[in-house]
């Protein structure tokens, strides 16, 4: 295998980038609220600043090895599974693994960084970071159903679990799973909005409620690496499903276009929704959007 | 004569052994250790040196024509029989030391493997049975084990394997009435010649046999008690390598048995729709077990149910996984076992509600569980990420929508028993009253990571589990199968090459850990876990929040429609009706002996009367 | 052809006895009626009319003018075992009114189910 | 080899010494105690002695000196011969048992009637005529009576009037198929009547062969007509509950097969016997199932496995009457180890209730270990004798394609592990009652082991009693071959 130094770069500088704009998105939702609440809000550059104050903080207390590890695991999964990724269609800079991109895999490594988070905050012993956890983990059993039911649907469609190939069929805009596979795209991306965490799904993280819930005694240098983890994450699975739904993209603006739209989508939804509760957005998902799934299941079964 | 005798040579120092055990206990308590040491050493290395195909070994007993051998396919499991045996052999002589019994303790253990060998050595059905019968006898002595413990476990553990097994003995003997000859080779040679109708029952009668073994649902009610009750090295060996013989079982019936029923055929659909079934709500029962070794028990019943989803599929790709599978459940779920069981060996509570902050006094523990956790998730990089993917690329491939569809809620829906499980035991707040417990001997961890060092193995280079698995697989019927040491990769052609994946994982992983530990290394400090803020207040000193206790009751109160029906309930109604009825049935002996002799006087009228139609005219 | 009838009437005297009858006593009474029915049934099967004792009592007698030898010596053994038999019902009756003290045989019923 | 053993020693002993002993018991209760045990011991080695012969060319004793079909005969062929040493060999082990058994009660009586059982029941099965067979089951049934009325304390007197009622039923049954037979016939040796068979009309032979199911049907346990059964069993002492299930089951079992087979053409019965074996079976099972005191589960027990055997001489071939004798040896240890494991378990209680046994594996560790190992047996499971009759009799049934058949045996076999385990579990889990514990005499304990190590060496090896029971079957198949020696060539 030749040593191909523009990939090494690549290693290197995608989760840069994939942090930046995750920090940026961060920053224009935090804006976003406050307009739409009639508040004027943050600079959009306040999540950098906040995180390289973290950073730069000069102590940091932890409660064991296993929150020490936490952030680590977090950002461990966060990287590989946006290296798993075709960022951009066909760049050699930010392909990285992603010719191996396989869903399945990605699905499940996407959950190595959550369970790690989850051990970590398990270990602080603040029982609001345990609730947390509880409500987060119930709730994903809630919306994978129909997530996996949407990406087993696109699989079949597109006869492969890897991505590159899944963004090859959607060739053309007429070619995007939306439009091919609308009722397995609808169950995909009412998952997707569990997926992201806002209202009415947030009761996992609930501020207000659960003091953040899981990172609550989090700070310092591990707040600071799990931040960075989570705009990294954020990025990730915005590429993700911009990659299993709308075509992927074959440029950085395109990327950055389809990406923001989809986040838009879920911070508005969550703008005008109160909170579900954690019972509830599992029943959610375990109806309509499992029907949906199920009844995309079927076409894509009789289609053959 | 060398190879001739080797197969005999295993099982006559196997079952010697666990008399020889017995014996010593009485005799010599002192060598005990050292000679139950060298009786499941010896007869494992045997194994170990056992050529892949041996000559067979022939013999008659009782009138019939026996013979041993091996297989690539018998070997396989022979070989984790004697890993999975060893390690936990050499665990329970730190864990059941002092405990009373230990002769009985031992005698039962070790023919349990004994009988295990003998079962994957078999080459003909009825040494398969006796066998068969052996481990379950032996298996249920130990069961019993705590003898103030609840019973019913025990007897119901019986009473399923014995209709299981009698299911397997009606099979066997109806083949019999066919072939005339119990041996495999015949076996093979006849099925061919009958007709679908009575392959059929033969197949279904087989794989309620060993269905009861591998805890398919509904004959799974059994399962939990049993594991639970059984001692903990005993359960690393019954839930990592018993139910396997299940499984081992499943494989012979569906592939070398049933070459007929091709896939898609009705039996393997149900089959594989009834260990979906079986995984999602083994799983779904876990999340709410508030005993760590019950939670454990239920999710080795879900595990199981991805293995029998596998086979019954029956592509090539599928039965890779699902044999993948169950060698890795082998592995994992006896390490999970001997890790909560050194729990309880040193705190002596399985409770979860109870458990709480081991992780500084119980390190190499928590190491053990994390692993294990990880793997049964199927998360990546270690092996059981391999297994859930083969399993799930066969299902999406050969059109098997729904079954993926269930099979990957039941997986997610592990994250939260599993999380439960290390959370309630290792994590939240330290205890005073645990303050003393310290990490078990290096007996029993060492076993424990040496299974942790075999997941993280196989999560990298699987190969060399591929490799005896394909070679099996060809003896099982299946043509020349393709593998690579760490790449996976679908019939679709969609790969995974695991190398990658452990180099950016370990990669990252270690420079965050470099990062983390490096920066701010001075200024950072270590704080128990009572100096947190809740609400800005710190807890005190004898005040405990973790929260424990009900800890999914909104997961509980969404899944509850699904809750409604207990199999369990209904086979204890079942019991009792059964029980009414022939209790009412007994009232024929009323206890008059007047009755009796009217008995007596019907009968003979009877006999007379009818005496043409019951015994003929032709008299 | 008397003793035929005889002997069968006796025998279901005997059944009625035991089937109907409460008292132990009579119930041994009516097996006795049963077995001396059946002694008495095979005696007249070998029965031969105007035939003597099979004995060679007189000169020049021929074996097809006695009656078969061999019922009388089987019904002499099995009268000998059904006296056993009686004796030991008896011996059995009267441990059974010392514990119970009763011979009704509805009432005698510690032994069911 | 030449010792001049006859088979009449294994009647004529036992009797003579069954006389002696009460004469002996007014010298020494020691010698009283003892004579049994050396007559049983010498029927024994006569039994192992003959045996070898009997395989190679059946022996036939005449008695009196009249040549058959006059006189009597002794037909000691292959089945004889298996079936004599079962019951010599048990005989043996019993009276081990029984030697610090039993204590209070008068000694000579006991072993008189001891005696009298054996000599009745080897009689039952050594007899070539009919006549006499009809006066070894008398023999046989008064010390029956007598012996389960033995204890004073308990309700035997009740039992044994109830086996006494149904059991003069049973011998007027079979005195009045003998007479019948006799009118018919002329002849009383059994051969010589299965010759002149074929003369008998139809509804004659089927009025005989009902009395004659009926009457050895009442004490072989068959269904409707075991009611006197499980109290017999129950209320003798111990070690003669072994003896029932044992030996009288045996012998009157062979009796009933010995006319089935030989006097009566076979197939037009053996549905009828494989459809009563299964009732009898199942219900004895299921009777069983909650029985409050151990001895009667037992006697239920016994009586479910004589309907296995019942239903294995009924498929009639070869492989089935093979594991009808393979079964029934293997009950006679099996059940024998119960019942003398269970006499001690409930030694201390009057009522010996199942509920009295919890706890007492832990203070008895080798009578609990025998009762389980015994328990273990009789469910049929590998490495014990229990497996291999079972499936035996289950490949019979197959390759007679009774399917059915299969699952209803193996049903009865799992309601049997229920409650057996259930015995077995109340042995160890529950706490120990506040009674006094007796202990096990070394001789019970060596009775025990005896049978346990016989069930355990059958299991592994049961070629060892295979290829036994084979010619055995063959002897009671081969009709001619059976005429031809019992009648001596004539």
């Amino acid at each position: 295998m030749s040593f191909d130094w523009i990939k090494l770069l690549g290693f290197i500088v995608t989760p840069l980038i994939a942090s930046a704009v995750g920090f940026t998105y961060m920053g224009l939702s935090r804006k976003i609220t406050a307009r739409v609440q009639n508040r004027i809000g943050p600079g959009i550059s306040q999540s950098f600043i906040d995180v390289v104050k973290l950073y730069s903080k000069k102590t940091a207390i932890n409660h064991g090895l296993m929150q020490h590890m936490g952030p680590v695991f977090a950002i461990t999964a966060s990287i590989t599974t946006l290296l798993f990724l075709p960022v951009i269609k066909d760049s050699i800079f930010f392909a990285n693994f992603s010719f191996r991109g396989d869903l399945i895999f990605l699905i499940y490594i996407m959950v190595f960084g959550q369970l790690g988070m989850a051990l970590g905050a398990g270990q602080t012993g603040n029982p609001n970071s345990a609730i947390g956890v509880s409500r987060g983990l119930s709730q994903m059993v809630g919306f994978k159903v129909p997530y996996v039911m949407a990406l087993v649907a696109i699989m079949i469609h597109a006869k492969s679990t890897n991505l590159q190939e899944i963004i090859a069929v959607q060739d053309g805009f007429r070619n995007w799973m939306v439009f091919q596979m609308p009722l397995a795209s609808l169950a995909g991306l009412l998952a997707y909005l569990g997926y992201m965490g806002y209202a009415p799904f947030d009761v996992p993280f609930a501020p207000a409620e659960l003091a953040s819930g899981p990172p609550s005694e989090f700070g310092g240098k591990y707040l600071a690496l799990m931040m960075t983890s989570r705009s990294i994450f954020t990025f990730a699975k915005l590429v993700l499903f911009v990659d299993v739904f709308f075509g992927g993209a074959s440029n950085f603006i395109e990327l950055l276009i389809k990406t923001f739209l989809l986040y838009l989508f879920a911070l508005f939804v969550g703008l005008v929704n109160p909170r579900f509760r954690t019972e509830q957005s599992i029943q959610f998902w375990w109806k309509w959007p499992t029907a949906i799934g199920a009844l995309a299941l079927l076409l894509v079964a009789w289609k053959g | 004569m060398e190879q001739l005798l080797n197969i005999p040579a295993i099982l006559a120092i196997a079952f010697a052994g666990s008399i020889l055990v017995f014996v010593t206990h009485l005799v010599l308590p002192r060598l005990r250790t050292a000679v139950v040491l060298l009786l499941t050493l010896v007869p494992a290395y045997l194994v170990w040196q056992l050529p892949v195909d041996s000559p067979m070994v022939y013999f008659s007993l009782g009138g019939f024509d026996l013979s041993w051998g091996t297989n690539p396919y018998s070997r396989l499991f022979s070989l984790l029989i004697a890993g999975i045996g060893v390690l936990s052999t050499i665990y329970s002589l730190a864990f059941m030391k002092n405990k009373a019994r230990l002769g009985f303790f031992y005698l039962a253990f070790l023919a349990t493997i004994a009988a295990m060998y003998g079962i994957v050595f078999s080459q003909d059905l009825l040494s398969l049975f006796f066998f068969w019968e052996i481990m379950t006898w032996s298996s249920f002595l130990l069961v019993i084990y705590y003898r103030f413990e609840n019973q019913q476990a025990g007897i119901r553990y019986f009473v399923f394997s014995a209709v299981g097994a009698y299911a397997l003995l009606t099979a066997i003997v109806y083949l019999y009435s066919f072939t005339g000859d119990l041996s495999l080779a015949a076996t093979f040679r006849v099925i061919p010649q009958l007709s679908t109708t009575q392959l059929s029952w033969i197949t279904v009668l087989f794989l309620l046999g060993f269905g009861v073994k591998s805890a398919l649902m509904p004959m799974h009610v059994w399962a939990p008690d049993a594991y639970r009750s059984a001692p903990s090295p005993f359960t690393a060996l019954f839930s990592g390598v018993l139910s396997k013989m299940g499984v081992f079982g499943m494989g012979l019936v569906l592939f070398k048995f049933m070459g007929g029923l091709e896939p898609g055929h009705i039996i393997r659909e149900v089959l594989a729709w009834m260990g979906g079934i079986t995984a999602l709500l083994g799983t779904f029962y876990a999340v709410f077990q508030t005993d760590a070794k019950k939670l454990l028990a239920y999710s080795s019943i879900a595990q199981l149910g991805y293995i029998i989803v596998g086979l019954a599929i029956g592509t090539p790709m599928s039965v890779m996984a699902a044999i993948f599978l169950a060698l890795m459940h082998g592995i994992f779920k006896s390490m999970l076992f001997m890790g909560v069981g050194s729990v309880f060996h040193q705190t002596g509570s399985l409770d979860l509600n109870e458990l709480t902050g081991l992780i500084r006094r119980m390190p190499l523990s928590f190491v053990t569980v994390l692993m294990g956790i990880i793997t049964v998730a199927g998360v990546p990089p270690l092996g059981g990420f391999v297994g859930k993917w083969l399993l799930y690329e066969s299902l999406i491939t050969s059109n098997h929508y729904f079954l993926v569809i269930v099979l990957f809620t039941s997986s997610t829906a592990a994250f939260l028993y599993l999380y439960r499980l290390i959370f309630s035991i290792f994590l939240g707040q330290e205890e005073r009253e645990f303050d003393h417990i310290k990490e078990v001997s290096w007996v029993m961890w060492v076993p424990m990571l040496i299974l942790a060092g075999m997941t993280l193995v196989t999560g990298i280079l699987p190969g060399i589990f591929f490799g005896p698995i394909a070679e099996a697989m060809q003896y099982l019927g299946f043509p020349q199968i393709d593998w690579q040491m760490s790449v996976l990769f679908n019939p679709w052609g969609n790969q995974v090459d695991m190398l990658s994946v452990i180099t950016s994982i370990a990669t990252v992983f270690l420079l965050g850990l470099a990062f983390i530990t490096w920066k701010n290394f001075r200024t950072t400090r270590y704080v128990t876990t009572k100096d947190i803020h809740t609400s800005g207040e710190m807890p005190t000193e004898n005040e405990n929040l973790t929260y424990a206790i009900d800890f999914y009751r909104p997961f509980e109160r969404a899944a509850a429609p699904i809750f409604k029906y207990k199999v369990t309930r209904m086979y204890a109604s079942f019991a009792e009706n059964a029980e009414h009825l022939f209790d009412l049935l007994r009232h024929v002996y009323t206890g008059n002996a007047q009755t009796y002799a009217l008995y007596v006087v019907i009968f003979l009228v009877i006999l007379i009367v009818f005496s043409g139609w019951i015994f003929g005219i032709q008299i | 052809m008397i003793y035929y009838i005889t002997s069968i009437a006796l025998i279901l005297i005997g059944m009625y006895a035991v089937l109907v009858k409460k008292n132990l006593v009579k119930m041994i009474i009516g097996l006795s009626l049963v077995d001396g029915g059946l002694h008495l049934l095979f005696i007249a099967i070998g029965y031969v009319d105007d035939a003597t004792a099979p004995i060679f009592s007189k000169e020049g007698l021929s074996a097809a003018e006695m009656v078969d030898p061999i019922p009388q010596a089987l019904v002499l053994t099995a009268i000998v075992i059904g006296l056993a038999v009686t004796a030991v019902a008896l011996a059995i009756i009267i441990r059974l009114y010392d514990h119970h003290k009763t011979l009704n045989v509805n009432k005698i019923r510690e032994l069911k189910w | 080899m030449n010792l001049n053993f006859s088979p009449v020693h294994f009647i004529a002993v036992p009797l003579f010494a069954a006389f002696l002993l009460p004469l002996l018991g007014r010298i020494s209760q020691k010698l009283v105690t003892l004579v049994p045990g050396i007559v049983l011991l010498y029927l024994s080695a006569v039994a192992l002695t003959l045996f070898p012969q009997a395989y190679n060319e059946p022996i036939v004793e005449i008695i009196a000196g009249w040549r058959p079909p006059f006189g009597i005969t002794l037909v000691f062929g292959p089945l004889a011969a298996f079936l004599v040493t079962m019951i010599t060999l048990i005989g043996f082990v019993v009276w081990i048992y029984s030697y610090r058994f039993i204590i209070r009660a008068p000694l000579e009586k006991y072993y008189m009637l001891f005696m009298l059982l054996i000599a009745g029941s080897t009689g039952i099965i050594l007899t070539g005529d009919i006549f006499n067979l009809f006066v070894f089951l008398e023999i046989t049934a008064i010390a029956a009576y007598s012996l389960t009325a033995f204890l004073r304390d308990h309700n035997g007197a009740e039992a044994a009037f109830k086996y006494l009622l149904i059991g003069s039923f049973a011998s007027a049954f079979v005195l009045l198929a003998i007479i019948i037979l006799y009118a018919n016939v002329g002849t009383l040796n059994m051969a010589d009547i299965a010759v002149r068979m074929g003369d008998v009309p139809a509804k004659i032979k089927l009025t005989i062969m009902i009395l004659f199911i009926v009457g050895l049907g009442i004490e072989a346990e068959l269904f409707p007509l075991n009611g006197w059964a499980p109290d017999a069993y129950s209320q003798a002492p111990s070690p003669i509950g072994a003896v029932f299930a044992g030996i009288v089951v045996k012998a009157a079992v062979y009796a009933l097969m010995r006319v089935l087979f030989t006097l009566f053409d076979l197939p037009t019965s053996s549905h009828f016997l494989v459809v009563m074996g299964t009732i009898t079976l199942l219900i004895a099972e299921m009777s069983a199932m909650r029985q409050q005191q151990i001895k009667r589960m037992l006697a239920f027990s016994s009586i479910g496995q004589m309907g296995l055997v019942l239903v294995a001489f009924g498929l009639g071939t070869r492989e089935g009457i093979a594991a009808a004798l393979f079964l029934m040896f293997s009950h006679a240890i099996i059940k024998t180890l119960l019942f003398f494991s269970a006499g001690y378990l409930v030694f201390f209680s009057g009522f010996k209730n199942i509920s009295d046994l919890e706890g007492v594996g832990r203070e008895k560790p080798w009578t609990g270990f025998f009762f389980s190992l015994g328990a273990l047996a009789i469910i049929g499971l590998p490495p014990f004798s229990g497996f291999w009759g079972k499936f035996y009799l289950l490949i019979s049934a197959a390759n007679a394609s009774h399917i059915f058949l299969i699952v209803l045996i193996l049903f009865s076999a799992v309601i049997e592990a229920v409650y057996y385990l259930r015995v077995v579990g109340r042995l160890y889990f529950k706490k120990l009652h506040d009674i006094e514990i007796r202990r096990t005499p070394f001789t019970g304990l060596l009775a025990m082991g005896i049978l346990a190590i016989v069930t355990i060496t059958i299991g592994v090896y049961p070629d060892f009693i295979y290829e036994l029971v084979l010619p055995a079957a063959d002897e009671l198949l081969d009709k001619a071959a059976y005429l031809q020696y019992a009648m001596m060539g004539q």
